[in-house]
């Protein structure tokens, strides 16, 4: 059985199929990547995966238990954590705060331990201080923590809602197009980066709709398109699939002509 | 009796209808609950009575205050709303905004006119109205006529009228509207216009037909409307007439039933009930969540 | 001159200038001022701590509610007619009043959790008006229109608190103290992270595991227990209630002054109700447009400064407690591997 | 820098604002001229119910003036310091500690609604400061304290007269009561319902009660035709009665109204127009009078303000009329023995003759009056 298996889900909005029976299935410490020309429903797929979207029909096991139809908060506390699109940020809050927030799940004193700052509130905050610290340090934000989180530059900000997601003890990323609009020098630190982590034993999920950006990295690339999972395999295998790249040409084609 | 005050609260839920389509026609092209609403259908009902007392004549009289009225629409988008959208404020802005603005107005209204309750000229007054028992008098029907012939113009305007197919558009999608090279904030200023002026309809009937007007009429009228357009759902025109006749009847039944000090309360509680059952009202489409 | 002024605002300037305000505001009444403006102060100090709540509510977590005046209803009523008719003291009757309006908010909030944004302000608004019909309505308990009169003065350890002993003023410095700091206590916690994570973004907010329904509800309930503390002081104070106080204008007020200090500050709490409370006072020509003034504050601050007057960000470094410091100096600056979590030992090892 | 300089300007700005507030508050107590006796007036002079404080300011400024002409009282000029309480219990509050820290006031004349009266009243008795409330009719506020008066009619009074008008001058025996929802109407409808019962020649067939904010009375009028009223006791002001008549007039012509002397102004003719025709009620002021003391008042106040005064603003004259008459009967500024004075005193006034009773209740006669062709005439 996969660490994470997803089988064949569906949602429907409407009669718009936006996901049509996909499944994948990845394995601890393994890096893969959906990738689709835009509107084919990746985001979809991580919604469903993450509980902002009910599933019409199919199956999510996460280490065996079924994670399908849960609040997203139930989700997070099963271990698996995304990033978002566009960044969403807690951009009035500092960026120590900010990682702080991911600890939340697992700082464990009640209301009356806040009023009467006892023992074991201290002991939470500080090493849920030090855990923030030192995720912030390995992520190369360790001199940025005092500031705002939208005084970040465009990378950090992305960074930034990495260590987030790591805070909440996540076994299982998302990453929901972690290298968009960066250079591409950020974005090779960046890949990186989530090469360490995971090296480090981190299951992570990447999406992207530049193939480009994760043929290095990916361990297995999955390709959606109109909702409907079209090709899986090796980086390599998936390049040169030829449904692939007609429906990348189709795809960039049909965007062309809505712009 | 109880047809009897079926038909009173039908009479009085026409008035709500007619604050009520303002406030949807709004809400359903910006999703901004405009809560200056009810003081600008206030205002309306005195700018009738301001060209009246200048000797105008009531019809021009009362042209002139639609046009005013609608024109205040469109000064307060100008002046308060469209920078907040050119900020992409938080909604909730919007909506603090139109509480300040409903207290300028309705504020505005005390110190000029007075706070007292003043004499309305009355519309069409021809007497009572007798079927089987049930009296309706003619001001009722000849208000219950305007307010359909009022939602038809809308209706025709929003569906079958160039800039209603922009405003439709907004509503959908504001961004794409843009793109498509709609001048997005001429359709809402216009939106915002045609709000003004039905408040201004409004107002006149209403007070036409209680002949009473003063500053604060439109607080507590106001929030039952928009009552009676969150049943409907709101942002769907018909939705807020029938909306209206539920609210007016409703509260006409607590005030025969439970006492006329309840009437009030039974509207709110119906508010509440509304929202959190079935926030898209009764004819409300449920929108998806975008992440 | 710039030099000496901006210097002056560095932060360990800070809690001198904190105890001057507050040594200040304890010897305020030996300077002999006159009652009125010892009324004017506590109206000032009553309008700070419903602000102080509903910023707990609006200002932190991001929902708006419009009709705060009920939980201040609330508070009063049940304080006024449980000291009236049981002689309860007034410490008790306050607290009763507290307990009635957090429950009663409790209500409201668990009937309206589905509503966000406009939605819930508009059934709060819906909320405040029923309560005062009810008020207005339930003649055998509430008196109705006659109101709740001959109201115990609050006495503490039987010497009665009065505005000519001074006493009702430090009482309300003291209950202000008191909501200050609880404020403060739960805004610096993982209590105050997650309203503000909320109002930032509620969606990321559930993603980071924060119960988010459950957290406005507590929102809520602090809030309304705030504004119930408020009006039980309130109705102890003027000795006199009845349903006309506690109108949607009261509600506005409050929210105003949360607007116009600052959402999400403490400072702004007060300097709000002090300037709120007390312009009507002294620029009297203005008086009949106080209305239309706050309607401008509410439509301008939106416009140009919906952070408020005092509604910047504090410019000092995060403070990190000193168990934090020695533990990340200790460290040092050690290369760190990130390791995802597999069990509860492992969990907050740095 | 910018940042630190807008702050550091933010700081000045909310400190000046602040301070003015505050020197604002305390610097009125100001001067003190020997040759002055100053009343207050309090009343809501803005806002919702702005047309009755402005009226107490109007009626207490020509009283003052009158005096004046007439050199003052105790040879000092009468100054009027008048107080806006925007009809809040709070607002009331305060200004009743600024009043009782002038000394030169010898009393007030306000508040307007019962509510805001009583809120302000312990402050006023604790300091022994005359307080005469041209309108406040909660049953329990004048026994606040032996400081504490009241200038309006006593509401079982009243009463009586009304329902007398029902049986008497009407003729009806089948009686409905609307009363609006406030300490003044709910008392009203209470007493009167009571008085209806115990009179067995009447009949109470129906009780509605409504809350100020909402004109539409089709409810309350359907159920008074179906229980079969013929006669109706409106304890509502002008602005409930006006509209009242015009929806049930629409129905039911020959239905009889009785209102109280609260909605007798020139305000009701104008916005009832033909449906208050008939309308009687009890009142200790009449406008049209021919006594000439009344007559010249009328025409001196419509001279000055532009329209006829009201029952509750001449009620606010007399009161005027009749505490600067107690400090001449005193013979002294003294408040103490003004008060005591205001016990013994029998004010022949614009609103008939009047007298405190032992806790303060003004003490009145009254006249009948009814709508007739458009005005006010009396009933005889």
């Amino acid at each position: 059985m996969a660490f994470l298996e997803v089988k064949s889900i569906s949602k429907h909005f409407g009669g718009l199929m936006a996901v049509d029976q996909v499944s994948f299935k990845i394995e601890k410490g393994e890096i893969i990547s959906i990738i689709g020309p835009n509107g084919a429903g990746k985001t979809t797929i991580f919604n469903m995966l993450t509980g902002v979207y009910s599933i019409d029909a199919g199956e999510i096991d996460f280490e065996g238990k079924p994670i399908h139809n849960r609040s997203p908060q139930e989700v997070v506390s099963s271990g698996i954590s995304r990033t978002f699109q566009n960044i969403r940020l807690f951009s009035n809050m500092r960026v120590i705060e900010n990682v702080l927030v991911g600890t939340h799940i697992d700082t464990h004193y009640s209301f009356l331990d806040v009023l009467l700052r006892t023992k074991k509130y201290k002991k939470y905050e500080a090493e849920n201080t030090v855990k923030a610290v030192e995720i912030l340090r390995s992520i190369g934000l360790g001199d940025r923590i005092h500031d705002y989180a939208d005084s970040l530059s465009y990378g950090a900000q992305r960074k930034l809602e990495i260590a987030r997601a790591i805070a909440t003890n996540a076994k299982v990323l998302l990453l929901d197009e972690p290298a968009a609009g960066m250079n591409p020098q950020e974005s090779e630190e960046l890949l990186q980066f989530i090469r360490t982590l995971r090296d480090g034993g981190y299951t992570i999920i990447l999406i992207e709709h530049d193939m480009s950006v994760v043929m290095n990295i990916s361990d297995r690339i999955y390709v959606i398109d109109h909702g409907k999972k079209i090709a899986e395999g090796l980086p390599d295998e998936v390049a040169n699939n030829p449904r692939v790249i007609a429906a990348y040409l189709g795809g960039e084609k049909k965007y062309a002509e809505n712009s | 009796m109880i047809v009897q005050q079926i038909f009173n609260g039908l009479a009085l839920g026409m008035s709500y209808a007619l604050i009520a389509v303002g406030y949807s026609l709004v809400f359903g092209i910006l999703r901004l609950i405009n809560f200056s609403h009810g003081s600008v259908y206030a205002f309306g009902a005195h700018m009738v009575l301001m060209f009246v007392s200048m000797n105008l004549g009531l019809i021009p009289a009362i042209f002139l205050s639609i046009l005013l009225t609608g024109l205040l629409g469109m000064l307060i988008d100008k002046t308060a709303l469209q920078p907040l959208r050119k900020k992409k404020s938080i909604p909730i802005a919007g909506l603090i905004t139109t509480i300040g603005i409903s207290y300028i107005i309705q504020n505005m209204l005390m110190i000029l006119f007075g706070s007292e309750r003043k004499p309305f000229p009355a519309l069409f007054d021809k007497g009572m109205i007798n079927i089987l028992s049930v009296q309706i008098s003619s001001t009722q029907v000849f208000m219950m006529v305007v307010s359909i012939l009022l939602l038809a113009i809308m209706t025709f305007v929003i569906n079958k009228t160039k800039i209603g197919l922009a405003m439709r558009a907004l509503s959908q999608n504001v961004k794409a509207a843009h793109l498509m090279g709609i001048n997005v904030n001429f359709v809402v200023i216009f939106t915002f216009f045609l709000g003004g002026a039905s408040a201004a309809i409004a107002g006149t009937l209403i007070s036409g037909y209680y002949q009473i007007v003063y500053p604060t009429m439109g607080f507590v009228a106001g929030l039952k409307a928009f009552s009676a357009a969150v049943l409907g759902g709101i942002g769907v025109l018909h939705g807020a007439v029938i909306g209206g006749l539920i609210v007016g009847v409703s509260e006409s039944l607590a005030a025969a039933f439970l006492g006329g000090t309840y009437r009030d309360a039974v509207s709110f509680i119906v508010l509440i009930i509304v929202l959190v059952l079935k926030p898209d009202g009764l004819f409300g489409k449920k929108g998806i969540m975008k992440v | 001159m710039k030099n000496i002024l901006s210097q002056m605002l560095l932060p360990q300037f800070h809690k001198f200038y904190i105890a001057a305000i507050i040594l200040t505001l304890i010897f305020l009444p030996l300077l002999g001022l006159s009652q009125y403006v010892l009324r004017i102060m506590i109206m000032i100090g009553i309008y700070a701590m419903l602000a102080m709540g509903l910023n707990m509510l609006t200002g932190y977590t991001g929902q708006v509610s419009l009709g705060h005046a009920a939980f201040y209803a609330i508070g009063a009523y049940v304080s006024a007619l449980l000291a009236t008719t049981l002689q309860l003291n007034f410490f008790i009757a306050m607290l009763a009043g507290v307990v009635v309006a957090a429950i009663s908010s409790l209500l409201l909030a668990l009937t309206t959790l589905r509503l966000t944004g406009t939605y819930l302000s508009i059934a709060t608004l819906g909320y405040g008006e029923i309560i005062r019909m009810i008020l207005l309505n339930w003649e055998p308990v509430t008196n109705g229109p006659l109101g709740v009169r001959n109201i115990p003065r609050p006495s503490f350890l039987g010497y009665e608190l009065t505005l000519a002993n001074n006493g009702i003023y430090y009482l309300m410095l003291v209950l202000l103290g008191i909501i200050s700091l609880l404020c403060y206590l739960i805004i610096n916690s993982k209590i105050g992270r997650a309203f503000i994570a909320i109002k930032e973004d509620e969606l990321a907010a559930q993603f980071m595991g924060i119960k988010t329904t459950g957290y406005k509800v507590l929102a809520f309930v602090i809030s309304a227990s705030i504004a119930g503390a408020a009006g039980s002081f309130y109705a102890h104070m003027i000795r006199y209630i009845d349903p006309n106080t506690f109108t949607f204008d009261t509600s506005i007020l409050m929210l105003s002054i949360v607007i116009l200090g600052g959402m999400g500050t403490f400072r702004g709490m007060y300097v709000g109700a002090a300037i709120l409370i007390a312009f009507p006072e002294a620029l009297r020509f203005l008086a009949a447009y106080r209305f239309v003034v706050y309607g401008l504050i509410l439509v301008l601050m939106m416009r140009f400064r919906p952070q408020g007057l005092l509604g910047w960000r504090s410019s000092n470094p995060y403070r990190l407690s000193k168990q934090v410091s020695e533990m990340l100096a200790q460290e040092g600056n050690r290369e760190i591997t990130l390791k995802p979590f597999e069990g509860k030992e492992e969990a907050v090892k740095g | 820098m910018v940042k630190k300089m807008k702050k550091i300007i933010s700081y000045l700005l909310i400190a000046t604002l602040v301070m003015v507030s505050l020197i604002g508050c305390a610097g009125t107590a100001g001067s003190k001229a020997e040759s002055v006796v100053k009343i207050a007036v309090a009343g809501p002079l803005t806002g919702d119910n702005s047309e009755y404080g402005i009226g107490f300011k109007n009626a207490v400024e020509l009283m003052v003036e009158e005096w004046n002409e007439r050199g003052g009282v105790l040879g000092k000029t009468i100054q009027v310091v008048v107080y806006d309480d925007k009809n809040s219990g709070e607002e009331a509050a305060a200004i009743a500690e600024k009043i009782v820290g002038d000394s030169d006031i010898v009393g007030v004349i306000g508040h307007f609604a019962s509510g805001v009266s009583m809120v302000a009243s312990p402050t006023y008795q604790e300091n022994k400061m005359i307080e005469i409330s041209p309108t406040a009719s909660h049953p329990d506020y004048s026994s606040e304290g032996d400081y504490i008066f009241r200038n309006n009619s006593v509401i079982s009074a009243e009463a009586e007269i009304g329902l007398d008008i029902a049986i008497n001058n009407l003729g009806r025996t089948n009686i409905g009561i609307l009363s609006i929802k406030t300490d003044w109407g709910s008392s009203t409808a209470g007493i009167t319902k009571d008085l209806i019962l115990a009179n067995d020649k009447l009949n109470l067939v129906a009780q509605e009660e409504i809350i100020e904010g909402s004109d539409d009375y089709s409810a309350a009028v359907t159920k008074f035709v179906n229980a079969g009223a013929d006669v109706i006791i409106v304890a509502g002001m002008y602005n409930t009665l006006a509209p009242f008549a015009k929806q049930y007039k629409q129905v039911n012509p020959d239905i009889a109204l009785v209102g109280f002397s609260n909605a007798y102004s020139y305000q009701l003719i104008e916005l009832g127009g033909e449906a208050v025709e008939g309308v009687t009620f009890p009142i200790s002021f009449f406008s049209g009078s021919t006594d000439p003391e009344i007559q010249s008042y009328v025409q001196r106040y419509i001279e000055k303000y532009g329209s006829a005064p009201s029952a509750l603003t001449s009620q606010a004259y007399d009161s005027a009329g009749i505490l600067l008459q107690a400090i001449e009967n005193a013979g002294t500024t003294d408040r103490e023995k003004i008060k005591e004075e205001l016990y013994r005193i029998n004010y022949k006034g614009v609103t008939g003759d009047t007298f405190f009773n032992a806790i303060g209740d003004a003490q009145k006669t009254y006249v009948r009056a009814t709508v007739k062709n458009g005005a006010f005439v009396k009933v005889e």
